[in-house]
């Protein structure tokens, strides 16, 4: 039987003046279990506490009811108060009667009445009420980012310089991601590998990171502070501490016909190979299904010709096993595919490409040495189209439905690049509409159109209609001047829509972190909690979670970092105790609570049971209070009553509905 | 609403407020430079139901019913099958409901627009 | 309770989550939003906390009406609880029409920490409505009644 | 039916099954119980008729805790049943050998309407008759098969099992009916006329809990009226709301994991026509959530359990006619 | 001998409830229970078996005991209301009649239940013979005469008429109170009845059931059967049977919560459901089996040990007509039977 204190409060006159507070304490007074009932003006003040503490000491008080404004504003002050004097804080429990009640009603006969009912709802839960302990769980000092592009390697580089132990696992040969791909960056036209270079540098050479390329996240188990996570580290079948670099292996692969992905294809590479000469590691790796050695075992060259001795045939996969205490996923991006856009000539022609393949065309790196040529017969273009919204924007299953954000921007930057160094080269964009919010954005795009004359016509494509003569007829309309127009073009290039990395649906699984239609991770909350995932300890960076630019990318890299550092810095992390809990002997085994759960909490276990003397192996769940956040969704699901929320239980609700009815 | 537009939505099945007036459905047609109410406007007009125009335009008449403005709208919008609904409505307009395939060798005449015929075919095929 | 033989006072029980509703309630609070003081109102951290069980049991006990507040959908502070709850009291609710309770009794509305005006509007109209509708005799125990 | 026996004694005799879970004969020709049988002597008292009403899945859950395999026989829509425990892990899948049995439509007794009945022929399988001859202490009556069958044959889900390890018999078209005309009927009348609908239903309810122990989705270890979680333990309604009260809980917690089974009209003694209650939940999920039938697909999320961002509005419920 | 024409019986009806509570099978939603008379009753004397036996007439499903009731910060008790108004049970029948004997050894031997002797008091039993018996009936089993029922006022059908001869005082007394409405009749016509329903009654197949090995001994010779093993595995654990029964006594007393205090009340229970007489250690009967084993021991061994070879089953057919496992006394009995021979 609990010894229930109520303690009401008159908030000076904003409650006193509507509810008879008197009245409140004499009716608390006549509530079984109440043992104790006073009112004073500012039960928050020092004051108002230290009478709670001694009508807990001399009437040895096991609950408190404190009637007095939302618990929203002071449930935490009166916690720490009964914590100070002796008693569990979760014994107390607030009747809000300033905002629910004072401050709503005139009448003061109405507003003591409500008032009093909503104390003894309060009373009546408080008598169900049990201690509840904070739970604590240590957190590894260590951070896991998968994806080492722009966003990865920026998060990783501000946790570093935190002081914190960070592995980035890149599936990929090289560090570098997307960014690496891109000749310049709008608005400022800066070379993208200048600017992106010495941050992969930095990562590379940074005491705190250590990088794992040309390796995959294989398995993750654990939660929040304790993961435990496995990577596939992918034979390179080159030993990377012999390794010097110099190339010579790649020269004399004789296997060269490979599509070189860095170059999405326009080129190809050798078997053993660098992605790009600024790679970190700057180490090859083998590609065992172009090598001759591996398909045929004769060949060997690369071996005889190594200096290093670096080449290691019988290298095998290895998996390490790494503890870490919070997860960033950085997976990036990918653009479509456009097998399905017949009508754009994609794939007849070799002078329809993509945007990303004209940064590729561009670069000084890239597959023309930076001239701008037809790829079918490396002629200089005179006339080149830009499509809009190539794959986004579309209800359709050929498509996206969203805004992929980017590519307005890109363009105007292709545009402009092409209308500066060739001059005579007309540059044309059919677009639906151009959108260019952020700083200096719709500056960049103007001056495309009024200092460089790129040619913008509001209108999407139709067709592109290849010629014999090798040039492309581009059929469109110009809604405003509501013109048909066919335009013969050198080039088409196609602001193809991006999405996330297709391997990003396998790794939200592993971390249970949710994912939306468009394989997008999902955020805690759309607008408080961007950058963390549902899944505590999980934290996106990057594209993955939403189209977004680099400035933007780079501004929710450092965001995740300041969120893993505020969680690393801590050695423990204390648990809302206020978590689901399983009533083993009721316990069904059916999953339904799992499949609610939207933080992974509930795993199950075969268990022995003993119900009142019967033993048997039971299937139960069990809920992990790190993970936990104690919603409840779980409780409702569970069709035996067997899951209850602690602090918000079956029976405390239940005795605040039949005190308000009674 | 008008009830004549609310019949060209149901008969077609399309909700023109999905469509974001991209053009690529005027962009795709064939008989573009024909028409004097261009595709993209078909959405338009039904949306502002101004069918009465629609009706009369000789449009109508134009739509060869590719439906490539229908294969290519990125929005699911089909102007192809609004302009297709509108001639339903003339039909009716007409005083003659449904046809059955049976029906129609024994009404062809040669006056008898052929796009109709086309339509009518693709109509019951589907 | 006091008032008893003259008009109808309803019995009217408030389910809040934490994050949106009991905000936007305290905000009307803040802002002198008045509404009857029929509606009492309890907390529950999110509207998926709500068990139907709860909702009979307060007509059981006398309650002539039920409201059911939550985030909006898509703000849940849990990310997904309220459309498990809208689905639940979409059911729910279906049900109670089906065995002939009269409409109305039971709702659900969506109210934001920012929508203070909205929470006092809803109660005003919610309880303008069970006023009409009179008390609730097709769901009641009849041993609390005596 | 001898086919039935022969596959059984033969799966026994093989060791590839423990024991067999099927239909005994009983006192009169009508009442056929569920039962074991262990060796091949015991299945000489073996049936497989008409009368074959009771949905084996849910005794499957013992039989789950048992050494060996169990031969199971299941009708076309005891596998909806069977599959959802298998989604619930409340069945062991590879303790199941499953034979898909053959079915032409059930009958309940109570639907002859004749009194002091001896015997019923004409049940048997595999060749039922379409006339039963029912023999009484009053004279011998004619009844159409098809008029004493179950009023969920009437509205059969289907011959096809959803899961099996092998097949024996031919089933029947059975459907004839429309599965949700009686909702349909109560939802178009009014408040007070659903109300005393309901009333007279409900107040016959002597809280056997025949309906709760027979569902194969009522499959919790401790049901909540029979715990103190929810302060709901009863043991006998007390007043009309209780009645009401236990009806709409159960439907609730069966609501999407309910295959529509039927065993729950077919076992109430009141005759209170209690799958209306889960029927309506079933109509309202397909119409509002999409069509979904539970145990049809293991894989599939049970539609309490899942949401969409664009689901209707609980306020929908008084918009619909 | 008096008799009634059928279709003056909504007359007696109004003239019994006049100054009696009536109760009598009526039909709602297509099943025929007790309940109480009104004018707009849809009285059903056709239908052989209630659904329920009659025995919530004197001990009802639930009945409330006492209540607590907080006032002032004090608690007031107020003790649940006896029976003090005579009622009629109008047409029960032969086995139920027996039933109630069987009741009347439980709460009548000391101590006596108060609130159950109150309505024994004040309840007129007006018994009706089995004009047209059912196969699952077996009455006769437990030497019960369905053609000639014990009660205070006994009636028969007999064609358009019904048969009305006085028993017993109460009986005499119910008579003068009607007998405006009924007429002098030929007791020969209800012995020709008789004699017609005593031949159907021979001709039904569990009429020579044998109750050999039963009885007090059986407590012994029959608890450790393996035949149990055999019998229970259907049993779904529900308690229809137990409902359903004219003789089952077994009840539980709990509160109910109404916010201003407690009501007390007792309710049915069932020795087939797990949680009869849970306690904090458990349950002392941890399996189906031996649930399933209690009730019919108790019916066939425990009480006639303890009521001079009384047994507690009458042979009414119910729970071989509503099990939904189709398990019933029926079956126990030949089983043992078989195991026997």
């Amino acid at each position: 039987m609990q010894r229930i204190g109520v303690f009401v409060c008159h908030c000076g006159s904003n409650i006193a003046a509507t509810v008879d507070v008197k009245k409140v304490v004499e009716m608390a007074l006549k509530e079984q279990g109440v043992v104790h009932a006073e009112d004073y003006p500012y039960m928050c003040s020092e004051a108002g506490q230290s009478r709670i503490g001694e009508a807990i000491a001399q009437k040895k008080l096991t609950g408190i009811v404190v009637c007095s404004c939302s618990p929203r504003m002071h449930e935490a002050t009166f916690r720490k108060a009964a914590e100070r004097y002796g008693l569990n804080p979760y014994m107390v429990e607030i009747a809000n009667i300033r905002e629910h009640c004072s401050w709503i009603h005139k009448d003061m006969e109405e507003a003591t009445e409500k008032a009093t009912i909503l104390m003894r709802a309060a009373v009546a839960k408080v008598h169900l009420n049990a201690p509840l302990q904070a739970g604590e769980s240590k957190v590894t000092k260590r951070a896991l980012v998968i994806g080492g592009g722009i966003a990865g390697i920026q998060t990783a580089i501000d946790i570093a310089d935190a002081g914190y132990k960070v592995d980035i696992v890149e599936k990929t040969p090289s560090i570098g991601g997307r960014m690496s791909q891109l000749d310049k960056t709008f608005p400022t036209l800066d070379c993208s590998a200048c600017i992106l270079t010495p941050k992969m540098v930095e990562a590379a050479a940074h005491e705190n990171i250590t990088i794992h390329t040309y390796s995959e996240v294989e398995k993750v188990s654990g939660f929040v502070g304790n993961f435990t996570v496995d990577i596939r580290k992918k034979a390179r079948m080159v030993d990377i501490d012999k390794c010097t670099g110099c190339g010579v292996c790649q020269e004399k692969c004789p296997s060269k016909k490979t599509p070189n992905e860095f170059n999405r294809g326009l080129n190809n590479r050798s078997a053993i190979y660098t992605p790009f000469a600024q790679a970190i590691p700057n180490v090859p790796v083998i590609d065992t299904d172009a090598c001759i050695k591996f398909k045929t075992g004769k060949c060997g060259v690369c071996q005889k010709v190594c200096q290093a001795g670096a080449i290691d045939y019988t290298q095998k996969d290895e998996i390490i096993t790494e503890n870490y205490g919070a997860i960033v996923v950085a997976t990036g991006f990918d653009t479509i595919k456009l097998d399905q856009y017949g009508e754009y000539a994609y794939g007849q022609s070799k002078d329809v490409i993509t945007s990303l393949e004209l940064e590729r065309v561009m670069n000084a790196a890239g597959p023309t040495k930076g001239h701008l040529e037809r790829l079918s017969d490396g002629k200089a273009p005179k006339e080149i189209v830009f499509i809009q919204c190539v794959g986004s924007r579309c209800s359709d299953d050929r498509g996206k439905p969203y805004c992929s954000k980017i590519c307005c921007m890109y363009t105007a930057k292709h545009a402009m690049l092409i209308r500066d160094k060739y001059p005579d080269t007309n540059v044309t964009v059919f677009y639906i509409d151009v959108r260019t919010p952020g700083k200096n954005f719709d500056e960049f795009y103007r001056r495309a159109v009024e200092d460089y004359g790129v040619n913008y016509i509001k209108g999407q494509v139709g067709k592109v209609i290849p010629q014999p003569d090798g040039s492309l007829l581009v059929q469109g309309v110009d809604l405003l001047d509501q013109k048909r127009i066919m335009k013969k073009a050198d080039m088409v290039v196609l602001a193809t829509a991006i999405e996330p990395n297709p391997d990003v649906r396998k790794i939200a699984t592993m971390l249970t972190a949710s994912i939306d239609t468009n394989n997008f991770l999902t955020e805690a909350h759309p607008k408080l909690r961007p950058v963390e995932s549902p899944t505590a300890g999980v934290f996106l960076s990057g594209v993955c979670q939403g189209p977004k630019d680099i400035p933007e990318t780079v501004a929710q890299a450092g965001a995740a970092a300041v969120k893993v550092i505020g969680l690393l810095a801590k050695d423990k992390l204390k648990t809302n105790p206020c978590t689901a809990k399983s009533d083993e002997l009721l316990c069904n085994g059916c999953s339904t609570c799992a499949n609610v759960c939207p933080y992974g909490a509930i795993t199950y276990e075969t268990k022995l049971i003993n119900d009142h003397g019967i033993r048997e192996d039971r299937r139960v769940a069990v809920v992990n209070s790190a993970l936990c956040q104690g919603c409840g969704a779980c409780t409702v699901a569970c069709p035996s009553g067997a899951m209850d929320l602690q602090g918000f239980s079956n029976r405390q609700i239940l005795a605040e509905v039949d005190a308000i009815c009674r | 609403m008008n009830k004549q537009a609310e019949l060209i939505r149901q008969v077609s099945g399309v909700e023109p407020l999905k469509c974001m007036k991209c053009g690529k459905c005027s962009a795709s047609c064939p008989s573009y430079e024909e028409m004097d109410i261009k595709p993209h406007q078909f959405v338009s007009y039904v949306q502002n139901e101004d069918i009465e125009a629609l009706v009369a335009s000789k449009s109508l008449y134009k739509c060869l019913s590719c439906f490539a403005c229908i294969e290519r709208c990125p929005r699911g919008v089909k102007p192809g099958a609004l302009i297709d609904a509108a001639r339903q409505v003339v039909v009716r307009q007409r005083g003659q409901q449904y046809l059955s395939a049976d029906e129609i060798p024994a009404l062809l005449d040669d006056e008898m627009p052929q796009q109709l015929l086309m339509s009518a075919f693709r109509k019951y095929r589907r | 309770m006091s008032v008893k033989n003259e008009e109808f006072r309803p019995v009217i029980v408030a389910f809040c989550c934490n994050w949106c509703s009991y905000a936007g309630a305290d905000l009307a609070g803040s802002s002198r939003l008045a509404y009857p003081a029929d509606v009492k109102i309890i907390r529950v951290p999110c509207s998926c906390r709500v068990n139907p069980m709860f909702i009979l049991r307060a007509f059981e006990k006398g309650a002539d009406g039920v409201i059911l507040c939550g985030c909006h959908p898509g703000d849940c502070h849990y990310s997904t609880g309220n459309y498990y709850a809208r689905r639940r009291m979409t059911m729910l609710f279906s049900m109670l029409d089906f065995i002939g309770v009269e409409n109305g009794r039971t709702r659900v509305e969506w109210v934001s920490a920012a929508e203070g005006v909205k929470f006092s509007e809803t109660m005003n109209s919610f309880v303008d409505k069970i006023r009409s509708l009179g008390p609730n005799v097709r769901l009641g125990d009849l041993r609390c009644k005596d | 039916m001898q086919r039935l026996i022969d596959r059984a004694k033969e799966l026994l005799g093989s060791g590839e099954v423990a024991r067999v879970l099927g239909w005994r004969k009983g006192e009169n020709s009508w009442d056929v119980e569920p039962a074991f049988f262990a060796s091949a002597e015991e299945l000489d008292g073996f049936v497989y008729d008409g009368f074959c009403g009771a949905n084996l899945s849910k005794y499957m859950i013992e039989a789950s805790k048992l050494e060996g395999k169990t031969l199971v026989f299941l009708k076309p829509c005891d596998t909806y049943s069977f599959n959802q425990l298998i989604k619930e892990h409340r069945v062991d899948r590879d303790k199941a050998y499953i034979v898909g049995v053959g079915c032409k439509g059930k009958l309940k007794i109570e639907n002859i309407p004749a009194k002091g009945i001896l015997s019923v022929e004409g049940a048997g399988y595999p060749d039922a008759a379409e006339m039963l001859t029912v023999k009484t202490l009053y004279g011998d009556v004619q009844v159409a098969y098809k008029d004493a069958m179950l009023e969920r044959c009437h509205v059969c889900k289907g011959k096809d099992h959803m899961i099996f390890d092998e097949q024996i018999g031919e089933s029947a078209d059975t459907l004839d009916g429309d599965r949700f005309a009686q909702v349909a009927a109560i939802e178009a009348m009014s408040p007070e006329e659903k109300f005393a609908f309901f009333q007279a239903e409900l107040s016959k309810c002597i809280r056997c809990n025949a309906c709760r122990n027979v569902c194969p989705a009522c499959s919790c270890r401790k049901c909540v009226f029979d715990s103190n979680k929810f302060d709901s333990a009863q043991k006998a309604n007390t007043t009309s709301f209780e009645e009401k009260m236990f009806h709409i809980i159960r439907a609730f917690h069966v609501a999407g994991r309910c295959t529509d089974c039927g065993e729950c009209s077919r076992v109430c003694p009141q005759g209170i026509p209690l799958h209306l209650f889960n029927r309506k939940f079933i109509k309202d999920i397909n119409e509002l959530y999409g069509e979904f039938q539970a145990g049809a697909d293991i894989d599939a999320r049970g539609p309490l359990t899942d949401f969409r961002q664009d689901d209707c509005e609980p306020s929908i419920v008084g918009k619909r006619g | 001998m008096l008799k009634i024409k059928k279709t003056d019986l909504s007359a007696l009806f109004a003239k019994i409830a006049e100054s009696n509570e009536l109760y009598l099978p009526v039909k709602t939603a297509g099943k025929t229970n007790f309940a109480a008379w009104t004018p707009a009753a849809e009285v059903d004397l056709d239908t052989l078996k209630t659904v329920k036996s009659p025995k919530d007439a004197f001990f009802p499903q639930s009945e409330g005991l006492y209540s607590c009731d907080r006032e002032d910060g004090k608690i007031k008790i107020t003790a649940g209301k006896l029976q003090d108004a005579p009622f009629v049970v109008f047409g029960i029948r032969a086995c139920d009649v027996r039933g109630i004997e069987v009741l009347d050894r439980v709460f009548l031997s000391e101590p006596v239940d108060t609130y159950y002797a109150a309505r024994r008091e004040h309840g007129i039993l007006v018994s009706y013979a089995c004009g047209m018996p059912e196969t699952s009936c077996f009455c006769k089993v437990f030497g019960i005469d369905a053609a000639a029922p014990a009660g205070d006022v006994v009636i028969w059908t007999v064609g358009e008429e019904l048969y009305w001869e006085a028993k017993t005082e109460k009986g005499q007394k119910l008579t003068a109170l009607v007998a405006d409405l009924l007429t002098d009749a030929d007791g020969a016509v209800v012995e020709a009845e008789q004699e017609k329903i005593r031949a159907i009654i021979d001709r039904l197949p569990n009429s020579d059931l044998s109750l050999e090995g039963w009885g007090a001994e059986a407590a012994k010779t029959r608890f450790d059967s393996p035949v149990w093993e055999q019998l229970y595995k259907p049993c779904l654990a529900c308690g229809t049977c137990t409902f359903v029964c004219p003789t089952c006594q077994c009840y539980d007393i709990k509160d109910y919560d109404t916010g201003n205090g407690v009501k007390r009340y007792r309710c049915w229970d069932s020795c087939m459901y797990s949680d009869f007489t849970m306690m904090a250690h458990g349950n002392n009967r941890t399996s189906q089996l031996q649930r399933f084993r209690q009730r019919f021991l108790h019916k066939l061994a425990y009480f006639p040990a303890n009521n001079e070879g009384v047994f507690s089953c009458v042979g009414c057919g119910r729970c071989v007509d509503k099990c939904p496992s189709k398990l019933n006394i029926v079956k126990v009995i030949k089983a043992f039977g078989k195991e026997d021979a």
